[in-house]
């Protein structure tokens, strides 16, 4: 999945612009493209999301909701708000033609990125401990696979966000050429999203 | 002339084809010829399917061979067949008729064809291994008692999703950034709507089923405990995720077929398609519609009973829609002046076989009849009026329609004529039978059923074998048309969409300039010949 | 890029502004959770549900550009969240 | 329109309705429809014929304008004009989409009066649970505490069906019921019905649930009122019978539900899964060569899948009986299954 974004950002700068006579409705293909995978990226998680609360609904297991620590996750969300922040930075970075300030702030983007993962690997490992494992019951299974999901997003995330910080390394970015920045972008805050969700509907409802 | 000659000499070179490529007419040659593979292999399974039922008892295959044989027939017709082989044709076509000189994501592109034979391997290969045996519905928790093989079919449903998704999304951004110059949404061919819808559906009910399946896999590697009913599991739940992309999935087989058939009843009745918006629009409410009707596949599961109503009533307004098609398409050969090529045949055939499929559909929407006849024959009969009636018609229609386009060689049309004739006895030789099977006691995906069941199954099984001859003349026909058929000009059909405004085969940038649009793609009879006189309009517009 | 049209629409003072704001609602979220509190559990999800979609909604309308970029790509997002609200409802209560 | 084609149509669409009146109606349809025996088969065949009217009406519109076109409207040798330039009509267009949606809504309606008729809850219902499992059906009699491997239902009496699955989804189907209910594990769905009809019909599995799925075939056994009774009497007696008397033996093979796998005639089983046992008390040491009678009865009790007679297939039955049966149980089944000769 992440390849193929890789492959759909960089198909643009290879066309000519007569390949893509009358830009209708004024889109720009590769953000309409990255659009498109994010709304079929919402029912992906939507399958997920809508198991988890079937069974948070009809199966209740109250005994592992209070394991869960909210507080932890708190600031683990906030981690990840800030990250989609310094995403946005990066952005208004090279749109001013700054290549030294994009890499910086998804440089910061990767660490925060880093952070939330460890604390969510943290937040499993004290739950395994406390004996909520993938086959304690179904609330655990949903719950594992659901944010297991949304982690290996963020993972990809990182990856993504890697090759962007090569590419402007490379001096690919410029305040006229930024597409790539902004379809990582669109990418992270995505992912940032699911997760703003998911905290509530998990962690606080 | 030079550059075409250099680009001639690229078109014939054939070992492209196994190369990742992304010129979207050779990946969609690629997508064509891997389905029609895939074809023959499913239809050797229903060969052995009707063989087995060719008369009462257990005559070759016990039930575990036999589940494997039609899960992997359902599987490999759905995944490997119809979806790639629309997917094919709206590669190679789509481009040319909005006068775009590729896909908007030639890369992606080509990773969403490759995606399916690795796809294709893993279903084929949970054949061999421990095997899937559940039925391509995969129903918990018989997929979870299931060998290994089930988990193997998983990955490549999985992956095929994604091959849909991608293409789904280049073919979107396609049509909404690279239209040339003129070439506003009314002016689009109807194909290319239907491919909207049928994108647009994909992108909202495929990721559905990727995480039902991921669900199904991690129960089976991981251990988790999703469908384990003693520790509270759902079964129902996993036919609320598999419906909802597997009802979907009937509009994403059927509507690039129905756009197929807009395109070929106007060409050879030499008349404006009756009714352009309507059937644009209808696409678009069907898509909308398909994707709220998916738990009518559950009347008889113990899902709340208050559902079942406005699911019902959903699943019959999706008759509307598809009604107007049926009126517009009769509208638009009526007054014209029919040549019966074979492409036609198929899209006359299509209209007559995919509307009993229509009817019986009402019919199944109606919660009390479908307690009767869900599961049994009944229902295969049904599916297949529309998905072998309806989409494998629209297929070879657009095959013949298009053919000389992508070869630049002529069909032979002799065999083109019987290969449709044979077809359409055999399809309703097999598929009417199954429905008075089904009522009378034939439950579905049965190994064995009741002796007074014989006669009728006997009738389906020949009609079976009738279907089997047809295919063996289309591909001696196909294979023979394409080594040493008559060369093809440019427009044999005199159409008007864009396609058909470059050379057969087209160069490797589709137009040597883009064609500007100034007139619809079915102004039939505006002008006597405007077919011809347009031609010239167009390359010269620019 | 059109985007760059618009630039104003998201100047890093913005950013900071909607920033602030979600990390401030998510900070009022996990007081709300902590069990001192004696409010009623209706009321406590109500407000968890509306700070999340606003904290989405802002995310959405200017980190991801969608109140200054072409209305067809809030379009393209709303619709599968739709059909996704559609399907949740019908599977928790089936 | 000229009024001569205005009249045509009229007559024409006479024609059709009358046809489709006689399908709903009187023209006989029974050939695709097995016996009605229960209230609901009579409501369902009523919604089925109306349908089926509609259906045909509409079949003959779209076929016969397909037909008449193909004839009428063929292009003539060596003719290249074109059709004539017709983009649509409005009116029309509004008329073939409003008919059907029309006919969809009163379809929609009806269906719904008919649903909620042969699903009006009845009053004191005889209750019956139904459990499917791999590959049989089994049914328990709560107020009688009996357990049979067929069906037997009292008729004109309120039946409902309490539904469920001891392991995979299996799906409970009379055909001359029409109406069909999944048997899903976990859960309990509630099929009301009436019989009408004495006499003896299949009980088959609509859901696939395995190798076995098309042998899952019992039977359900409508007789009046006072059969019902001694046959319920005479089900609760077997329990008693002590295992030393022939009668016993069999009373044993029947709670025991082995018939719902095997035919006996002795025990008036039918189940298709596993091989007949009418004289296997005589055919017993000819199976496997070194093995008499006894030990191959006890084998292919206690392993069933040490040896697999020609043309069936291996674990479809359960392997548990040792754990399942007591020493003198197995004892007494072995000797009653050697008596069947």
């Amino acid at each position: 999945m992440e390849k193929a974004m890789e492959t759909m950002k960089a198909e643009g700068s290879h066309h000519e612009d007569h390949f893509r006579a009358g830009k209708a409705l004024g889109l720009d293909h590769r953000k309409l493209g990255m659009w498109l995978f994010l709304s079929s990226e919402v029912m992906f998680f939507g399958g997920l999301l809508s198991t988890f609360l079937f069974y948070k609904v009809n199966n209740p297991s109250p005994s592992e909701v209070a394991l869960l620590d909210v507080v932890l996750v708190g600031v683990n969300t906030f981690i990840l708000l800030t990250s989609s922040f310094t995403v946005v930075l990066g952005l208004t970075a090279i749109q001013r033609n700054n290549v030294q300030g994009v890499m910086r702030f998804l440089g910061i983007t990767m660490l925060l990125g880093a952070v939330f993962l460890a604390g969510q690997g943290y937040e499993f490992v004290k739950l395994y401990y406390e004996g909520m494992t993938l086959s304690s019951s179904v609330f655990a299974s949903a719950f594992f696979t659901l944010t297991g999901f949304h982690g290996l997003h963020v993972f990809i995330g990182l990856i993504w966000a890697g090759l962007t910080i090569f590419k402007a390394y490379q001096g690919q970015y410029s305040a006229e050429e930024y597409g790539g920045v902004e379809i990582f972008g669109l990418y992270w805050h995505f992912v940032d999203i699911v997760w703003i969700v998911l905290f509530t509907l998990i962690y606080l409802v | 002339m030079s550059t075409e000659s250099v680009e001639l000499k690229q078109e014939n070179n054939w070992k492209r084809y196994f190369t990742w490529n992304t010129d979207h007419k050779v990946i969609g040659v690629q997508y064509l010829v891997t389905a029609f593979a895939f074809f023959l292999i499913g239809g050797a399974l229903a060969m052995l399917i009707r063989t087995e039922l060719l008369q009462p008892g257990i005559d070759f295959m016990d039930g575990t061979i036999y589940n494997r044989v039609i899960t992997n027939h359902g599987s490999i017709m759905i995944f490997l067949w119809i979806i790639p082989v629309l997917a094919g044709f709206a590669n190679y076509m789509l481009p040319l008729m909005i006068g775009a000189r590729d896909m908007a994501f030639p890369n992606l592109n080509a990773l969403s064809f490759w995606l399916i034979p690795v796809g294709g391997l893993f279903v084929l290969l949970s054949f061999f291994i421990g095997a899937a045996e559940t039925g391509w519905t995969a129903y918990v928790p018989l997929s979870i008692q299931a060998p290994d093989g089930q988990t193997i079919w998983a990955i490549g449903v999985i992956l095929l999703g994604f091959s849909s998704i991608f293409g789904a999304i280049n073919f979107v951004t396609t049509t909404f950034t690279m239209r040339t110059e003129g070439m506003g949404f009314l002016e689009l061919p109807l194909f290319v709507w239907s491919m909207l819808a049928t994108s647009l559906l994909i992108l909202v009910a495929t990721p559905v089923l990727t995480a039902g399946l991921i669900l199904i896999a991690m129960d089976r590697v991981f251990g988790t405990i999703f469908f384990t009913v003693q520790a509270g599991g759902d079964p129902i739940l996993w036919q609320n995720v598999f419906w909802f992309y597997s009802h979907p999935a009937v509009y994403i087989m059927i509507l690039p077929g129905m756009g197929i058939i807009s395109e070929v009843l106007p060409v050879f009745s030499r008349k404006p398609i009756f009714g352009y918006i309507a059937i644009a629009l209808s696409s678009m409410a069907i898509s909308v519609l398909g994707l709220t009707v998916w738990a009518h596949h559950m009347f008889t599961s113990g899902m709340s009973p208050a559902l079942r109503v406005p699911f019902m009533i959903t699943s019959m307004i999706i008759a509307v829609p598809t009604g107007i098609k049926i009126f517009s398409w009769l509208g638009t050969i009526w007054g014209g002046k029919l040549r019966f090529t074979p492409s036609m045949l198929f899209s006359l055939g299509f209209i007559s076989m995919f509307l009993i499929g229509g009817i019986t559909g009402v019919f199944q929407a109606s919660v009390p009849f479908d307690l009767y006849v869900h599961d049994t024959y009944f229902i295969v009969g049904h599916l297949h009026f529309v998905l072998f009636g309806g989409s494998v018609f629209s297929v070879f229609s657009g095959f013949y329609y298009w053919f000389p386009k992508v070869t630049g060689r002529e069909m032979n049309e002799r065999l083109g004529k019987i290969q449709f004739a044979l077809m359409f006895i055999g399809a309703n030789l097999t598929y009417l039978p199954m429905f008075a099977s089904g009522m009378l006691g034939m439950p579905r995906r049965v190994v064995d059923y009741a002796p007074e069941l014989a006669s009728l199954n006997l009738l389906t099984t020949i009609g079976a074998y009738i279907l089997g001859t047809s295919v063996i003349v289309f591909f001696h026909n196909a294979a023979t048309s394409w080594l040493r058929g008559p060369k093809a000009t440019s427009n044999p059909w005199r159409a008007l969409t864009l396609e058909w405004m470059t050379t057969s085969p087209p160069p490797i940038h589709n137009f040597e300039e883009l064609p500007v649009v100034t007139s619809g793609p079915y102004e039939y009879g505006e002008t006597p010949g405007a077919s011809d006189t347009r031609q010239t309009l167009e390359v010269t517009g620019d | 890029m059109e985007s760059k049209t618009t630039d104003k629409s998201h100047s890093n003072l913005i950013y900071t502004i909607i920033f602030i704001l979600l990390a401030v609602i998510t900070g009022v979220e996990v007081f709300l959770s902590s069990p001192i509190l004696q409010i009623s559990r209706g009321l406590r999800n109500t407000f968890f549900i509306l700070f999340s979609l606003g904290k989405a909604g802002l995310v959405a309308a200017f980190f991801m550009h969608l109140r200054s970029d072409s209305k067809f790509y809030t379009y393209i997002f709303l619709g599968p969240v739709i059909m996704l609200l559609i399907f949740a409802y019908v599977m928790v209560i089936s | 329109m000229k009024p001569r084609n205005i009249i045509l149509l009229l007559i024409l669409a006479v024609i059709l309705i009358t046809i489709g009146v006689l399908v709903a109606t009187t023209i006989d349809v029974s050939a695709i429809l097995p016996i009605q025996a229960s209230e609901s088969a009579i409501y369902i065949d009523q919604l089925f014929r109306t349908m089926l009217g509609i259906a045909v009406v509409i079949f003959l519109i779209v076929e016969g304008g397909l037909i008449y076109a193909v004839f009428r409207f063929r292009r003539k040798r060596g003719e290249t004009g074109d059709g004539a330039p017709i983009h649509g009509n409005t009116l029309l267009e509004v008329i073939w989409t409003l008919i059907p949606a029309i006919i969809v809504i009163v379809i929609s309606i009806y269906s719904y009066q008919i649903l909620t008729e042969i699903e009006r809850p009845g009053v004191k219902p005889l209750v019956i649970e139904v459990i499917g499992k791999q590959f049989a059906w089994e049914f328990r009699y709560p107020d009688e505490e009996v357990t049979t491997t067929s069906l037997h239902l009292p008729i004109d009496r309120e039946i409902n069906l309490q539904i469920t699955s001891e392991d995979v989804i299996h799906s409970f189907w009379v055909p001359e019921f029409r109406i069909k209910r999944d048997a899903t594990p976990g859960q309990i769905s509630e099929l009301i019905l009436r019989p009408t009809e004495a006499g003896t019909y299949r009980i088959l599995c609509a859901e696939l649930c395995g190798p076995g799925h098309a042998a899952m075939v019992t039977e359900v056994v409508i007789e009046s009122k006072e059969e019902f009774d001694d046959w319920i009497e005479k089900q609760s007696n077997l329990a008693e019978l002590p295992s030393s008397s022939p009668e016993g033996r069999r009373a044993l093979f029947i709670t025991q539900a082995c018939g719902s796998c095997h035919t006996l005639d002795d025990a008036n089983a039918v189940g298709i899964v596993g091989p007949s046992l009418n004289e296997i008390g005589a055919i017993a040491e000819t199976r496997v060569p070194g093995l008499d009678a006894q030990n191959y009865i006890t084998q292919s009790i206690l392993q069933p899948n040490a040896y697999i007679v020609e043309g069936y297939t291996s674990n479809l039955m359960p392997n548990n009986y040792g754990e399942r049966l007591t020493a003198e149980e197995l004892q007494a089944l072995v000797e009653y299954l050697l008596e069947q000769k």
